[in-house]
């Protein structure tokens, strides 16, 4: 084999090499995913959905911190109507956030949900969440949204308390209209 | 290593690459745009990370000229995060990367016995879009909104939802340096694997060709990681996809375990062909072979896959669970060590040799005691618990600078100092070269020891001014910069003054040095080993 | 434009106008809680095991350097293998480490167990303040850098803690377990306190927690610790560590300012009393980013001098500084300021700088917008 | 088959030796004389998976001593 043969042969793998590591930088996205699902690594709730009810563990009773955060720009009145919620595992349990648009324009927002601890994340079962959802209110307009989670009976027994945050960012169509008008004009955020 | 020039090896090599050029260097810019000679391209790479060197340089000078006192100076906030941005990025990939690039184009084919790269033409595009891509992030310097303001680790949302128009640019210069990068590595690899001379066995190729090969795996496998991170933010900023947007169900913090996943890998990068610099040199001025050559290539082989499963260190504080910390405290912990005492094998080396203490050994003695201590900074970083403490403190700043500048930098100026009569033909003035020297080494010390101290005290990275209890090691290392930073002036005036002029070197050069590099004439002629080398 | 900004102001080239100089340090500070004291001493241990070999590689290779050279006779020996010697020095550095381990799992561990805090307090990151809300205590409020624009500019001597003092102090009880719930409004923050040997990132979307149990009343000063934007070295923490008693006390205290606060927005205030005011908000809350000028830091932060916002509708301008400008980063400042201090600020932004409109924009208005938003939250 | 399995076996150790950073000449040169790299580069590759593995377990039972 001449070396120029063998010369186009290493580059063509190589580069294929390269390209594959290309791909495997995005493949990291969803494996991320996967592997916050297992760890919990970054308090994201994947359980959603109906569950089945396996009787509740009274023994145990677990604080449930409930926040409301508004993301920057966000001029939301937005919070829980109970701060803390005290849970048995396995007791399904309904609460709500309250939401209130005090500006005089219709606007879009899409709650994000966190845990802390991370770890708890896995065991903590939305059945029905506002977040599910964007939410969409008129002007002066203000709403109760409504959140129905079940604490899985195998939370491990050190977690006893909580915290499940939403945070309201504005997704309000001419938000995004008059960010790109901006970039268009050259200029940086005002 | 016995060797003999025998005329009629041409059997296996690519002396069919190279029947165009049986002459010497063209003439004019031409010479200098076109060429595909390993030496031309070499020598452009190593200007070119002078230029980029000196750059970073003064940028560094003015965040310490910023910094020498508290209050505001000399340059406002935004203006402060722009330099550290520029400095970090042109530093890393502008600076380090392409002078070992430089290195290996000038030196690898002479120390394998090839006549030049295996692939000139894209040795030659893969140096001439460097420039272009620097271009373009430095003019961001002169746009409106100013240039990246967000560190050179980019943090997202920093870096994406509020970044300065600017960012577009900086995501194209990124993905520029890494085609470079990426073609610069193939190259590497395909000269070491199918160009070496008959009878040099990867058994017999010197360290630096060594650690060499194992970069250029590393660069292929993460550079492109980097480009597709960055990819990611453009699609995040211009088509509205949510990557590390929370809004949008993204994760910022994705971004940095992405980031990282390419930038632990990066951190060997940068510091695995100074080992392979440092193993050449100690040897030759100790006049003894270097002490466990076996099992240097076999660690440096290894750390190519294990640096691969460390990165979260750098984000003990992003709140990983439990779990998460300890497995990659763990994981540091227990590849640092095999790691870090290859450092004993640079003293058992010196150990019972004949030490002499030209310009080069100096630079490559200080190399081992100051990257020593920004190994021992660096274990102590690895525990996890403590890292809360030091971690985004100049603590860190300290650490990396001490493994960059006397580790990567001072390893890069030995070798210069090493070959450079080599390429010039002249022999190295002593008393400048130890000038120098002397003058980097007081300089980095007084520049990067205090920073351990006002980190320790709780001083945070990348602020442009600070509480007044830090201002007396700030004005320390302030003026430490300045000592260091101008002293390089003098390796300029060096490199020049032996380029111009020189007593003539021998082509051994250095009398304890080996290899087939010594065996041409100084300065080495145009075309090298186009009759390959007989290596027994 | 605006591509280097040098500040032209005074230069002082004198190495001593410092009139306050706080102590220097040269170590990590022991701190005052349990795991910043089990913190400080692990990091004793790994520096002086680091000293220790140091000593011994750093003396072999001297040793050798001075002993070994040629121009002392020395003749190279030719050893350049010995596995065992090899495999012996790995070893050893490595059982140092699994033993230093074990310590350091044991710190984290209890760092990570928040379990029975007697307060939660939600502290979230904004460019460039820190927001504090004591839950379940109804108490919620702005920490803000207090340190005069004049000092950072050179203009006026340095305090003693310079750049490290907040306009409200986060108090907190002592001997208290007290969990931190830590968020951010907009990019990656990080609230630190050496003291505390707390460090944990503020994420944008995302709830981190930590947790600390200060054992001694004191005064203890911190920072952001991740790189955050334009004025990130200036959002200093501060924490007043007090005895639970007087804890409950400021706690009181705190609760009837803040009625007291409602009570001064219904009485009527003159051009004046709004304009001193507005000044001292304008400096603390708007100067970061518009600059003391109204000149702002175009394009990024547009100037309010001579601005159409600011000369022209007052109802436009009220919905600006209330409610915020989406996608940008003018902020919602409808939580951050009370209805005297939004009224003042307005009314200066609309008198200074030559923005002579003559309008003054009295509490009540603003309380009124204010409380019509809230009543329509249906209760 | 033994042959096959001895040759594993070696690559084995090499890439264990390289794990701890340490390798006798003569060893080397054995593996470079009769190893093939791409086998290197599979065990190693293996071999960080169990190193990954061992760390994971070694964090488990770390965590299960100290009773969190």
């Amino acid at each position: 084999m001449t070396v120029r043969s063998a010369n186009r042969r290493l580059i063509t793998r190589l580069l294929l090499a390269a390209v594959l590591m290309f791909g495997f930088g995005f493949a990291l996205v969803p494996l991320y995913d996967v592997f916050c699902r297992v760890t919990g690594l970054n308090g994201k709730i994947t359980n959603t959905g109906p569950v089945e009810q396996t009787g509740v563990d009274t023994q145990r009773l677990v604080k449930v911190r409930m926040i409301g955060v508004n993301n920057e720009g966000m001029p939301w009145q937005f919070g829980p109507i109970d701060s803390l919620v005290e849970v048995n595992p396995g007791e399904m349990r309904q609460t709500a956030f309250q939401a209130s648009n005090p500006t005089g324009r219709s606007m879009v927002a899409q709650a994000i949900p966190s845990v802390a601890p991370g770890e708890a994340a896995q065991y903590l079962h939305k059945v029905n969440c506002f977040c599910f959802n964007s939410q969409t209110l008129a002007a002066g307009e203000s709403v109760d949204m409504p959140l129905l989670f079940v604490i899985d009976k195998e939370l491990p027994e050190h977690i006893r308390s909580i915290t499940l945050s939403y945070t309201l960012f504005d997704i309000s169509p001419d938000k995004t209209a008059s960010r790109s008008e901006e970039v268009q004009m050259g200029g940086s955020r005002i | 290593m016995a060797i003999s020039d025998t005329t009629g090896g041409m059997d296996t090599t690519a002396g069919e690459l190279h029947e165009e050029h049986h002459h010497g260097p063209a003439k004019g810019i031409g010479r200098w745009l076109f060429t595909t000679n390993h030496k031309d391209i070499g020598s452009l790479y190593l200007w070119f990370s002078l230029l980029m060197f000196l750059t970073g340089g003064v940028m560094a000078l003015l965040i310490r000229a910023e910094l020498f006192q508290p209050g505001l100076q000399l340059v406002e906030p935004g203006f402060f995060n722009q330099m550290t941005t520029m400095h970090g990025l042109i530093m890393v990939f502008g600076a380090v990367m392409p002078a070992f690039v430089g290195l290996a184009n000038w030196m690898i084919p002479m120390m394998i016995g090839a006549p030049d790269m295996a692939l000139p033409r894209m040795n030659n595009w893969s140096f001439w879009i460097l420039p272009f891509a620097f271009a373009m992030l430095v003019s961001t310097l002169f746009m409106d909104g100013g240039a990246p303001n967000f560190g050179w680790t980019f943090y997202a949302p920093l870096s994406t939802t509020y970044a300065p128009p600017s960012v577009t640019y900086f995501i194209f210069a990124i993905h520029i340096m890494g085609a470079s990068s990426i073609m610069g590595a193939i190259n590497i690899i395909a000269t070491i694997l199918n160009m070496r001379a008959p009878g040099m066995t990867m058994m017999k190729l010197p360290l630096f060709v060594w650690s060499w090969l194992i970069t250029a795996f590393l660069l292929i496998a993460v550079m492109p990681v980097l480009a597709g991170v960055v990819t990611m933010m453009l699609m995040d900023i211009h088509f509205g996809t949510s990557f590390f947007n929370a809004a949008g169900g993204g994760d910022p913090v994705l971004f940095q375990h992405v980031f990282w996943f390419f930038g632990h890998p990066e951190v060997y990068i940068m510091i695995l062909p100074a080992f392979g610099i440092i193993s050449q040199i100690i040897p030759t001025f100790s006049r003894k072979k270097l002490f466990g050559y076996a099992s240097m290539v076999y660690a440096t082989a290894s750390i190519a896959i294990l640096s691969f499963l460390v990165w979260a260190h750098h984000m003990f504080t992003v709140g990983l669970p439990l779990v998460g910390e300890l497995f990659f405290m763990f994981a540091t912990m227990l590849i640092a060590v095999p790691t870090g005492v290859k450092v004993f094998n640079w003293v058992a080396t010196m150990f019972r040799g004949s030490l002499t203490f030209e310009t080069p050994m100096l630079f490559a003695i200080a190399f081992v005691v100051l990257f020593t201590i920004g190994g021992f900074s660096g274990l102590m970083l690895a525990i996890a618990p403590v890292d809360f403490q030091y971690h985004d403190t100049y603590f860190v700043v300290a650490h990396f600078h001490y493994v960059l500048v006397p580790g990567a930098i001072f390893s890069i100026m030995a070798a210069v100092y090493y070959w450079l009569p080599k390429w010039t033909g002249h022999q190295l003035n002593e008393t400048m070269g130890k000038l120098h020297f002397w003058l980097s080494f007081v300089g980095v010390n007084i520049t990067f020891f205090p920073m351990h101290f006002i980190g320790l005290a709780g001083m945070p990275r990348r602020i442009p001014d600070y509480a007044l209890q830090f201002a007396d090691f700030n004005m320390v290392a302030s003026i430490g910069a300045f000592i260091f930073g101008f002293s390089q002036l003098l390796f300029v005036w060096n490199v020049i003054q032996n380029v111009r002029s020189g007593e003539k070197a021998t082509s051994q050069v250095w009398e304890g040095a080996e290899g087939l590099e010594w065996t041409v004439d100084s300065p080495a002629p145009y075309h090298t080993f186009s009759t390959p080398p007989k290596v027994d | 434009m605006g591509m280097i900004r040098i500040i032209s102001r005074s230069f002082p080239l004198t190495l001593l106008p410092l009139t306050a100089r706080a102590e220097w340090t040269l170590n990590l500070s022991p701190g005052v809680t349990e795991i910043s004291r089990s913190i400080y001493d692990l990091h004793m241990t790994i520096f002086w095991i680091c000293v220790a070999i140091g000593c011994v590689v750093f003396g072999i290779m001297f040793w050798s350097i001075f002993h070994h050279r040629k121009s002392r006779g020395a003749k190279a020996h030719h050893f350049h293998e010995h596995t065992l010697v090899e495999v012996i020095w790995t070893l050893i550095p490595l059982g140092i480490l699994v033993a230093m381990a074990v310590p350091a799992t044991a710190t984290l561990v209890k760092m990570y167990d928040p379990k029975d805090a007697g307060l939660d307090v939600q502290v979230t990151g904004y460019q460039w303040k820190w927001r504090y809300q004591y839950l379940d205590q109804d108490l919620d409020f702005f920490s803000n850098l207090a340190t005069p624009r004049e000092q950072v500019s050179n203009e006026q001597a340095k305090s003693e803690n310079y750049l490290l003092e907040v306009d409200r102090h986060l108090v907190l009880p002592t001997d208290t377990k007290i969990r931190f719930l830590l968020t951010a409004n907009d990019v990656i923050h990080s609230w630190w306190v050496p003291a505390l040997a707390v460090k944990k990132d503020a994420i944008p979307g995302f709830i981190n927690e930590a947790w600390t149990q200060i054992d001694e009343p004191g005064i203890y000063r911190g920072q952001c610790a991740e790189l955050c934007g334009k004025d990130h070295g200036f959002m200093p923490i501060v924490v007043e560590a007090v005895p639970p008693e007087e804890f409950q006390q400021w706690l009181a205290d705190a609760k009837a300012e803040k009625a007291a606060a409602a009570e001064a927005a219904n009485r009527s205030w003159t051009l004046d009393e709004l304009m001193q005011r507005g000044e001292q908000v304008y400096l603390s809350s708007c100067a970061a980013c518009h600059q003391a000028s109204g000149e702002g830091l175009p394009p990024a932060f547009p100037a309010l001098k001579n601005s159409p916002i600011a000369v022209g509708d007052v109802g436009a301008h009220i919905d600006i500084v209330l409610n915020g400008k989406s996608g940008t980063a003018m902020q919602a400042f409808r939580d951050q300021l009370d209805p005297v201090e939004l009224a003042a600020v307005i009314t200066y932004e609309r008198n200074a700088w030559g923005n002579s409109t003559g309008e003054a924009v009295s509490p009540t208005q603003i309380a009124d917008r204010l409380g019509a938003a809230a009543e329509g939250e249906g209760n | 088959m033994s042959h096959i399995l001895k040759r594993w076996w070696r690559t084995l150790l090499g890439v264990l030796a390289g794990f701890l950073g340490v390798q006798s000449e003569r060893r080397r040169q054995e593996d470079f004389k009769e190893g093939r790299a791409i086998h290197f580069v599979v065990v190693g590759l293996l071999m960080a998976a169990v190193f990954v593995i061992f760390v994971i377990f070694l964090v488990r039972w770390a965590l299960s001593l100290s009773g969190a």
